[in-house]
């Protein structure tokens, strides 16, 4: 390797990040509990520059480097400029929760800029083994996040859940992983792409391992039926750690399966599609039906999630760039709304009381009616509502599945999207429609209040206009998929 | 002032007055509200008299023209506009006549009323109605006044809405009016349909002809002529309005309204539309022998059968109720001899003595303070002598005395009849001569018993039943009934007595002078239409009708006469000379005096039939058809089987990491099998 | 000769042994962590075989990664383990499914 | 943009309806009425130039407002009325007036948030007869579900929660399908939402036409309601608070037989030709059975409501008439007729219900008797409202049901037959409540207490009965707009896509 | 057969025992001694296989480092085995089952001639000196960088994390921290109790009784 070549510009905001990591995590030690809001701060303002630096480095083309393992194109740039923002707001929501509960501390901010680190490498990943270290960097900081809340015995057991089965979704990965290196020679996603367009490759162990690689793909996704994990997980954790585990890996996972399914095994498109089918059309019932049975609202959220991921893997199903661009919108837009919903639970919960079942939710218009329309924005998105970005989302995918002829996936999709409605409804009817039973004042932080309402109103704002947003993604994903 | 603005003018000035007295009565107060409300048909009456004196001496031409147009649709033009010819000339007269006189004589009856101002405004605004209705120059416009006549019907009728009976009365009333408009628009419709696309009748008389032998499937593979069915669906309009059997229930209940408006309405005006709907529309009847027949039945049967109802009766205003069914029959009959000028003629007699007859019953049941049963009158010709003498004139035209207006309409009916070729003739004759008897049976019968006779109302204080036919529902408190036990019936004040007179004089002599130019005449040439060489009927009446002086004359040497005379003489003998026979007859038959008493049991069936049996099936609808099958199975059941699926899936996240990693592994070796089917089976 | 088929076979009977261990073993939440061991042994085994017939050591490289990576799992598995018992005095798989339906 | 009527009349009273919702709690409600109202006489303000300015001997499009909204799905801003839908704008601006008058003191809890559900309603209501692409149209039609569901569940009566989610799932039901007939439409229309692209399409194979049909049939037959999916209207009018049910039979009925109109039948004319026998008899049954239905409900506003599913019976089948390819011209326009004047007299009736529910708090038939004894007014009111109800002429109830029946003459007379009927139902169920409830003697103390309508209420029932009659008297005011519209819709109809 | 295959059987056989009795084992100590040895077995077989830094690292790091760090583990909770052990073998039909379903499935598939594993060949025998370790080493620190970064990342992370999760300050210590005492109110400390100076009431004073009481 020639060292004087070594591009390490596209990386810049990684290294920014792990730098300042480091450096918050030795100030953290000589900083009292009581100054923790320095890290705080501290941990804000990285974000700040590394959005600042993702954005002024920005290049409308793919860059590899680091010997083909770091890609650095406007597909990873604007995913990564969206999960630095969400870990932002995900900290401001998060802050006063976490003080409530004792887990302000350094660890906390730490091991969430480890997951973003890992984040951001499963995101510019190009090569199998950078990919994989993204994803356990990310998932051992948030096995460990869940697990910084020791008091809560729910808390430990949804760490330990989502361990042991995290563990095993990576060994079914690394065995599929292993399955396509012996198939094709390579680890590396454009190498191993070239093998196979050039019939070079073993399709026997190809299909073999990507069997694994979808089950594993889809445990991060939280796809059925790889989606035990999500409920448990959900609602086990501290609400704040829901919100991390529900908002920005969401969209490292998206990006991580784009790379690994349509940069790596492009290929093997007619063969993952049929995979996704199932996966998708499972998630989406399974997640839809469950969820109206919950009443435990996070549980109820989580397995909305799983459900939406059933929507998002439709984008991938169409399998052009339409399709993958319109995921990425989906999950974006996904991402948002899910922000601003855990959100409204982290400022209704408060000291010594978690806001996490439906009745917790009652005569919330009584309370603070501007909350409740909050929530309702958010809820209404999820529920794909126009004129509420979900809604653009939904459309998105469904346009882009009916574009490659699958009618009756689009049909099946709104179908179940009504049986979701149905759930979201019942939530904004507890709001709107039901007394009061909690009176206790709602006491939200202001500069909170503000990121938050900005959050919600977004929904709104980006349904009346989500062109440029979808632009973007169009933009992105058109110039990303170019190269490799 | 142009003709149209005339027009227009007969027909809004009672439309002013109405509205006036109905939105602004409570600011005017009443006398102001029975002021304009006059005013406005007393100008509409002046003018339409004008009118009329204008076609009879042949100074004014018949006038078609629209007002406004109401729709275009289609290319078609939809106005609201005015034929004003002969037939009209007369209506307007008979209408605005006899409405003037009522208002004048409803300052007297609803003297003590407190709708005394909404009243006024109802029956403007029926005047106004029932203008627009014979004035219009199209199928539309004549349903327009239909329905309104019917609204107002329907409202007065209610008039006093406290009463259980009343509001009943015109419910059904309005219901059974609707059940004829839902012929009558589909008659409508097939005019529109086929008779040159247009609803002037003057198109539509222009296109008939062409259309004589064209058919239309409406049960498919069954070919009917279009003009017979159309005739019909027109006449069932007729029949509703004019209350022919069997639509005719209505019209008995109808009496729940103040009696004004049983003058006005019930009898004189609003009932006989029907009559004129079908002379206007005499040359499509006349091209459909069926339709003629299907009339003349209907009408016989309203005759014959609705007179021997009068006979049981005991309210006083129903026994003038079924004598107007059956004169309704009369002229309905005559309509089916396609003698139409003799109805229209009869139209204008018996508006007179009719509305005369009401209006009297109307001032007996003053004098007897509400009381309207004839079994506790009885010699009220000492106290109410204006009302006595006025009511007998009344009853003489009636029943077809000599010279009298009824026997020139009546008479001519019968003579029409007789010589009608249709097939149902027979019986029509049968039936019109046979109603002559009953006729003159129960109109002396009333007569007896209300003028003649005991004084009755000293001895039952204690009983007075009810006199609906709705015993089940207790009248209201607040409407004083009978007299007290001092009290003497009185006569009328004298806004009630001068409209008595003034009919009493047009229900003696109107058929004298009127015969000549109605029936005999050319009055309505070129306005109804008869084809005298396919119906013959008119002809016979026509002859007569030259001379009403010997028509007179020589009525006393036929059967008509006799049986009138027979009629009148039994029931002299039976109320005044031997009261007990009638009980007897009653003891002996009483099969059939209970049939005629609950009205051949028609309104039970009705009511057993279509109220209850629309109100099951709408039940059956309700509960089984949306409440269980589409709620219950499909909506609710859906959502209950999402629900029971969501519980079932819910049961497979156990909790337990294991049976997580289960789901998992099972995941992936069906995906794994799915995609290597052909290698693992092989 | 060995082949390898050998290899993959021997990869696939451990990843089947560790499946069996995690459906079998719904008591012991360590043994469950042990299996998992197994589960990567077995996708290690991979890598070198196909990194032996491949002739190239990308593969080796990787079982490298897998294995740190596998030492730090451990770590944090076995701390959450450790804090799961202080809180609930218990491995038992069966005992940890307060979060389900 | 906003130099447009249209999207005047759609962003006047959305924004309105945010500043309302911006006074906030109760405290402020007086400011949030005089603000609502100020808002929605604004709208009405600017939604007349529609009516005015519009051109009757210009067939196709007006105040046509066309410009790039979500360029990358193909989605435009794409705004213009014709003859049809102009008329609905105009409707639903007035009738939004009447609401907000409507609730004026009767709404104590949480007015403002009331009042602004109805205007951001309202523009929603006006955006979807406005829009010309069809996801546009799709954004405003659903989005209008929104308020909607709140206005139910929140003001709403005591199983208002089944109620508004019934009628929340139910309306969605039938509009995913469509979303996903319109995104079918939009690759056969070369990559286009345009709704004049999609009529203008020339060739689409039978089998196609009736799978988009049913997707447009679930979507709008839903929302007319048609039978057998109309459970949810009574349920939801019952619930409703009184805005919330002169709203919904008002203008949202409208929006699904509207729908046929601007989509069903211009886009698959084959198969709603092939399908119009079964399109007939559903609309036949709405008359007949539920008509029959209406009659025995015990509840005054379940029975408009049925009744309201009745009238809308006549709207469908008036559109469905065809001789050969050909709509009938008479019952098309008599539906549109028809639907205004529905607009007109069911607001009309389910006020007079609410006006009797203010004071009785009991939309039980049985809980009332004799109201026009200490209600004559309003007594006088509801005798016109429901002499319209029950199509009487002189009323705008009558206009559209004789065109319509007219029309249904000249195709099939048994079908006209059985649509006449309503003649007799009508009037039954309607005048035997009204018997019922406002004749007779006074029945109970909370009759005995009741007191005659006030300004307000007076008001707004003579604007009501100045309408009904007016569009009775002059509907040729109404149908001369919509003449060259429904021409050109029936041509366009006319011509086969096989 | 050749010696290689000999050793791979033998060690294979004790390698699937191992496993085996590794998930089947009573005691969580004989299953991390069980899983010890079958690390072992594998070390020889990558030998085999001639990576022998992988081989010798899966012993230090593996048998060295991590068994031993589980057999802390197990040890220092103390575990009731027998409880643990209730009810073991009642799921092993279906576990069975699937396990060698899953065994057949692979290796139908892998054994099939689509799969043709053997077009896979040994490559040439590397030369008696080459390094593998050197190989190893070389690709670690210049194409591998960035995955040997995040690799240290990660360990930190597991250290972070390990700590952060399981350390906890004892509940019994007693430490002063300045920051709080300076920190301290009046109002924190003294508390101001208005005192009422008269004499209750005779009722008032049962009142008081009976709240007693």
């Amino acid at each position: 390797m020639n060292w004087a070549d070594l591009n390490l510009m596209p990386a810049l905001p990684e290294m920014f990040l792990l730098g300042a990591l480091s450096v918050i995590l030795i100030l953290d030690l000589f900083i009292s509990d009581a100054k923790r809001g320095i890290t705080y701060a501290l941990s804000l303002l990285t974000l700040l520059v590394c959005a600042v630096i993702q954005v002024s480095t920005f290049e409308p083309f793919a860059t590899i480097t680091l010997s083909g393992m770091f890609v650095d194109d406007p597909l990873s740039d604007i995913v990564k400029v969206a999960m630095y923002g969400v870990t932002a707001l995900v900290l401001v929501y998060t802050r006063q929760y976490v003080k409530d509960r004792g887990l302000f501390k350094g660890e906390y901010f730490t091991l969430t800029l480890f997951a973003l680190l890992g984040m951001n490498l499963m995101v510019s990943a190009s090569n199998f083994v950078s990919l994989y270290m993204g994803l356990e960097l990310l998932s051992l900081s948030l096995y460990s996040l869940i697990a910084l809340q020791r008091e809560s015995g729910r808390a430990i057991e949804a760490a330990m859940k989502y361990f042991v089965l995290g563990a095993l979704a990576s060994g079914l990965l690394l065995y599929g992983v292993s399955m396509v290196y012996g198939a094709t020679g390579s680890l590396d996603l454009a190498k191993v792409a070239q093998a196979i367009a050039s019939g070079s490759a073993n399709q026997t162990l190809l299909v073999f391992g990507l069997v694994f690689i979808v089950a594993g793909l889809a445990f991060k996704l939280g796809a059925v039926p790889f989606h035990m994990w999500v409920p448990d997980v959900y609602q086990g954790s501290s609400t704040a750690m829901t919100l991390m585990i529900g908002a920005a890996p969401k969209l490292a996972a998206f990006v991580f399966v784009i790379r690994i399914l349509v940069q790596g095994l492009g290929e093997m498109m007619a063969d993952w599609q049929g995979m996704l089918v199932i996966l998708a059309v499972l998630s989406m019932a399974i997640g839809n039906l469950t969820a109206i049975a919950q009443t435990n609202l996070k549980r109820m959220l989580a397995y909305s999630t799983i459900s939406h991921m059933g929507f998002l893997l439709l984008g991938l199903i169409a399998g052009n760039a339409e399709g993958y661009s319109a995921a990425l919108f989906y999950v974006i837009v996904y991402v948002l709304t899910s922000l601003a919903g855990f959100g409204i639970l982290l400022g209704l919960s408060r000291a010594g009381f978690e806001c996490e079942t439906l009745d917790d939710l009652k005569g919330l218009n009584g309370r603070n009616s501007w909350y409740a329309l909050l929530m309702l924005l958010a809820l209404f998105s999820m529920a794909g509502i126009p004129p509420l970005a979900g809604f653009y989302a939904k459309f998105a995918v469904i346009q882009a599945i009916v574009n490659v002829n699958l009618l009756w996936l689009a049909v099946v999709a709104v179908l179940m999207s009504l049986i979701g409605a149905f759930y979201y409804l019942r939530a904004v009817k507890v709001m709107y429609f039901d007394d009061v039973q909690d009176n206790s004042p709602i006491a939200i932080p202001g500069d909170m209040k503000l990121v938050l309402s900005l959050n919600a109103v977004a929904l709104l704002v980006l349904g009346a206009m989500p062109e440029r947003l979808i632009a973007m993604c169009v933009e992105a994903m058109k110039q990303s998929l170019v190269v490799l | 002032m142009d003709m149209k603005s005339l027009y227009l003018l007969i027909a809004l000035s009672p439309l002013v007055g109405s509205v006036i007295a109905g939105l602004f009565g409570w600011a005017i107060g009443r006398r102001a509200a029975h002021v304009v409300t006059i005013l406005g048909v007393a100008v509409s009456a002046v003018l339409s008299i004008g009118v009329l004196k204008g076609f009879l001496d042949g100074s004014t031409q018949v006038f078609n023209a629209p007002v406004y147009t109401w729709l275009t649709v289609g290319g078609f033009e939809f106005s609201v506009g005015f034929l004003v010819d002969s037939l009209t000339a007369m209506m307007l007269v008979v209408v605005t006549s006899v409405s003037l006189m009522v208002h004048i004589y409803t300052i007297g009856y609803m003297h003590e009323d407190p709708g005394y101002q909404r009243f006024f405004s109802y029956i403007s605004l029926f005047t106004f109605s029932m203008l627009m209705l014979v004035m219009s120059n199209n199928f539309i416009q004549l349903f327009f006044g239909w329905e309104a006549v019917g609204l107002v019907s329907y409202l007065l009728i209610g008039f006093w809405f406290k009463r259980p009976t009343a509001i009943f009365a015109n419910l059904k009333a309005f219901l059974v009016n609707r059940v004829g408009d839902f012929g009558f628009l589909l008659g409508i419709g097939l005019v529109l349909a086929y008779f040159g696309g247009s609803l002037n009748y003057s198109d539509v008389f222009a296109a008939a002809p062409a259309l004589a032998s064209k058919t239309i499937q409406i049960i498919p593979g069954v070919e009917w002529s279009l003009l017979t069915v159309t005739c019909i669906l027109l006449f069932i309009g007729a029949m509703g309005k004019s209350a022919q059997f069997p639509l005719h229930v209505w019209l008995p209940d109808s009496m729940e309204g103040p009696t004004p408006i049983s003058a006005l309405i019930h009898a004189a005006t609003m009932v006989t539309a029907g009559i004129f709907m079908v002379s206007r529309m005499s040359p499509l009847f006349e091209m459909s022998d069926t339709a003629l027949n299907v009339v003349m039945v209907a009408g016989s049967i309203t005759a014959l059968f609705m007179g021997f109802l009068g006979v049981v009766q005991n309210d006083i205003k129903r026994v003038v109720a079924y004598s107007t069914l059956s004169q309704l029959g009369y002229m309905t009959v005559a309509l089916g001899a396609s003698a139409y000028s003799v109805a229209m003629f009869h139209v204008m007699t018996h508006a007179f003595f009719k509305a005369l007859l009401f209006l009297g019953a109307g001032s007996v049941i003053m004098g007897m303070h509400h009381d309207q049963d004839m079994r506790n009158m009885g010699g009220l010709r000492k106290y109410m002598p204006i009302t006595w003498i006025t009511s007998l004139l009344g009853s003489l035209a009636l029943i077809g005395t000599p010279f009298f207006s009824g026997f020139y309409s009546k008479d001519s009916i019968i003579l029409a009849v007789e010589s009608s070729n249709l097939s149902a003739s027979g019986f029509a004759y049968f039936a019109v001569i046979a109603g002559v008897f009953v006729t003159a049976f129960y109109s002396f019968r009333m007569y007896f018993l209300v003028f003649h006779g005991k004084e009755r109302w000293m001895e039952n204080h204690a009983h007075h039943e009810h006199h609906g036919d709705h015993d089940d529902e207790e009248p209201s408190g607040d409407h004083h009934h009978g007299l007290g036990p001092n009290d003497k019936p009185h006569e009328s004040p004298w806004v009630v007595t001068l409209p008595l007179a003034l009919l009493a004089i047009p229900s003696v002599l109107i058929g004298f002078f009127a015969i000549h130019p109605l029936v005999g005449g050319e009055f309505f040439n070129g306005v109804i239409f008869t084809n005298l060489e396919a119906h013959p009927g008119l002809e016979a009446a026509m002859h007569h009708a030259h001379d009403a002086m010997a028509m007179g004359l020589h009525a006393f040497v036929t059967l008509p006469f006799w049986l009138a005379a027979a009629g009148v003489a039994l029931a002299w003998f039976f109320y005044m000379k031997a009261p007990h026979i009638p009980a007897a007859i009653k003891q002996k038959f009483s099969g059939v005096h209970t049939l005629l008493e609950n009205k051949y049991y028609m309104d039970e069936l009705y009511f057993a039939v279509f109220a209850k049996g629309s109100r099951a099936l709408g039940t059956f609808f309700w509960k089984v058809g949306d409440m269980l099958l589409i709620d219950g199975l499909l909506v609710n059941g859906s959502a209950r089987l999402v629900g029971s699926v969501s519980r079932a899936v819910r049961k497979l996240q156990t909790g337990f990491i294991y049976s997580y990693a289960a789901v998992m592994i099972i995941g992936v070796l069906v995906l794994m099998t799915y995609w290597f089917k052909p290698l693992i089976l092989r | 000769m060995l082949s390898l088929t050998h290899f993959l076979v021997l990869a696939g009977i451990l990843f089947a042994i560790s499946v069996l261990g995690i459906f079998l073993n719904r008591k012991n939440l360590i043994i469950l962590l042990m299996a998992i061991e197994l589960m990567l042994l077995a996708v290690n085994y991979n890598f070198i075989a196909f990194s032996h017939y491949l002739s190239d050591t990308a593969g080796q490289i990787f079982v490298f990664f897998i294995l740190t990576v596998a030492a730090a799992e451990s770590a944090i598995g076995l701390a959450i383990l450790v804090v799961l018992f202080r809180k609930l005095d218990t491995i038992n798989v069966e005992d940890l499914g307060s979060l389900k339906g | 943009m906003f130099a447009n009527p249209l999207s005047l009349v759609i962003w006047t009273p959305i924004v309105a309806g945010l500043l309302v919702l911006a006074t906030g709690g109760d405290q402020r409600a007086p400011l949030a009425r005089w603000l609502a109202l100020a808002g929605a006489v604004l709208g009405f303000l600017v939604s007349l130039p529609l009516f005015t300015q519009f051109d009757n001997l210009h067939g196709g499009m007006q105040f046509v407002e066309n410009m790039p909204w979500i360029e990358s799905l193909g989605i435009n801003y794409h705004l213009g009325v014709d003859g049809i839908s102009m008329l609905f704008i105009v409707l639903n601006s007035f009738t939004t007036l009447m609401v907000i008058l409507a609730g004026w003191e009767v709404i104590q809890k949480r007015t403002a948030q009331y009042m602004a559900a109805f205007l951001i309603m309202s523009g929603l209501i006006n955006g979807a007869f406005a829009a010309l692409d069809a996801i546009l149209f799709y954004v405003f039609f659903e989005g209008m579900l929104i308020p909607m569901y709140l206005i139910i569940g929140v003001w709403g009566g005591p199983r208002r929660v089944y109620a508004s989610i019934k009628f929340f799932l139910y309306t969605l039901l039938g509009s995913l399908l469509m979303l996903v007939a319109f995104i079918y439409l939009y690759f056969q229309a070369g990559k286009s939402f345009d709704i004049q692209a999609f009529q203008a399409l020339k060739q689409i194979p039978l089998q196609v036409q009736i799978l988009l049909f049913i997707a447009f049939f679930l979507s709008f037959a839903v929302k007319v309601p048609m039978w057998p999916v109309h459970t949810w209207l009574p349920d939801a009018h019952v619930e409703a608070p009184t805005g919330g049910s002169m709203v919904l039979a008002a203008i949202t009925l409208k929006i699904g037989a509207y729908g046929f109109l601007r989509f069903a039948l211009p886009i698959v004319p084959d198969a709603s030709i092939e399908l119009a026998p079964i399109m007939v008899g559903l609309s036949l049954v709405a008359v007949v059975y539920i008509g029959l239905v209406a009659l025995v409900q015990t509840d005054m506003k379940k029975l408009v409501a049925y009744s309201s599913i009745s009238h809308m019976g006549f709207v469908t089948l008036g559109m469905f008439l065809f001789t050969g390819s050909q709509m009938n011209a008479w019952a098309v326009e008599g539906a549109l007729v028809q639907m205004v004047s529905h607009g007109f007299v069911s607001a009309a009736m389910f006020f007079c219900i609410g006006v009797m529910y203010d004071r009785v708090h009991s939309r039980n038939i049985a809980d009332y008797g004799g109201v026009a004894n200490k209600m004559p007014i309003f007594a006088a009111f509801m005798m016109l409202f429901g002499m319209a109800n029950s199509g009487l002429p002189a009323t705008s109830g009558f206009v559209g049901e004789f065109m319509v029946i007219m029309g249904a003459v000249q195709v099939n007379f048994l079908v006209a037959a059985l649509a006449a009927t309503t003649l007799i139902f009508g009037a039954a169920y309607t005048l035997w409540m009204y018997k019922r409830v406002i004749f007779g003697d006074v029945d109970n103390h909370h009759v005995e207490e009741m007191k005659d309508v006030n300004k307000r209420e007076f008001l707004i029932l003579v604007i009501l009965a100045v309408t009904v009659l007016g569009m009775g008297l002059y509907p040729q005011l109404f149908v001369e707009k919509m003449h060259l519209s429904v021409n050109e819709l029936i041509a366009h109809v006319a011509q086969s896509k096989l | 057969m050749s010696f290689q295959a000999v050793v791979f059987y033998v060690l294979s056989l004790i390698l699937i025992v191992a496993a085996f009795r590794v998930v089947t084992a009573k005691n969580p100590v004989h299953a991390a001694l069980y899983l010890v040895l079958a690390f072992f077995t594998a070390s020889g077989h990558w030998l085999l296989l001639q990576a022998e830094f992988l081989a010798i690292a899966l012993v230090l790091v593996y048998v060295g480092a991590v068994m031993v760090l589980f057999l802390f583990v197990v040890m220092m909770l103390d575990i009731n085995i027998e409880k643990l052990r209730e009810g073991f073998w009642q799921h092993f039909p279906l576990a069975g089952t699937v396990a060698l379903v899953m065994v057949a499935e692979m290796v139908l598939i892998l054994s099939s001639p689509e799969a043709n594993l053997a077009g896979f060949q040994a490559g040439p025998a590397v030369a008696a000196d080459a390094s593998n370790v050197r190989e190893l080493g070389r690709q670690l620190y210049t194409v591998y960088l960035l995955p040997f970064e995040a690799a240290a990342v990660v360990l930190l992370v597991a250290m972070v994390a390990a700590i952060g999760i399981t350390m906890r300050k004892r509940a019994d210590s007693k430490y002063i921290n300045p920051a709080e005492q300076v920190r301290v109110r009046r109002n924190d400390r003294v508390r101001m109790v208005q005192v009422q100076a008269v004499k209750p009431e005779a009722d008032s004073a049962s009142d008081i009784n009976e709240q007693q009481a």
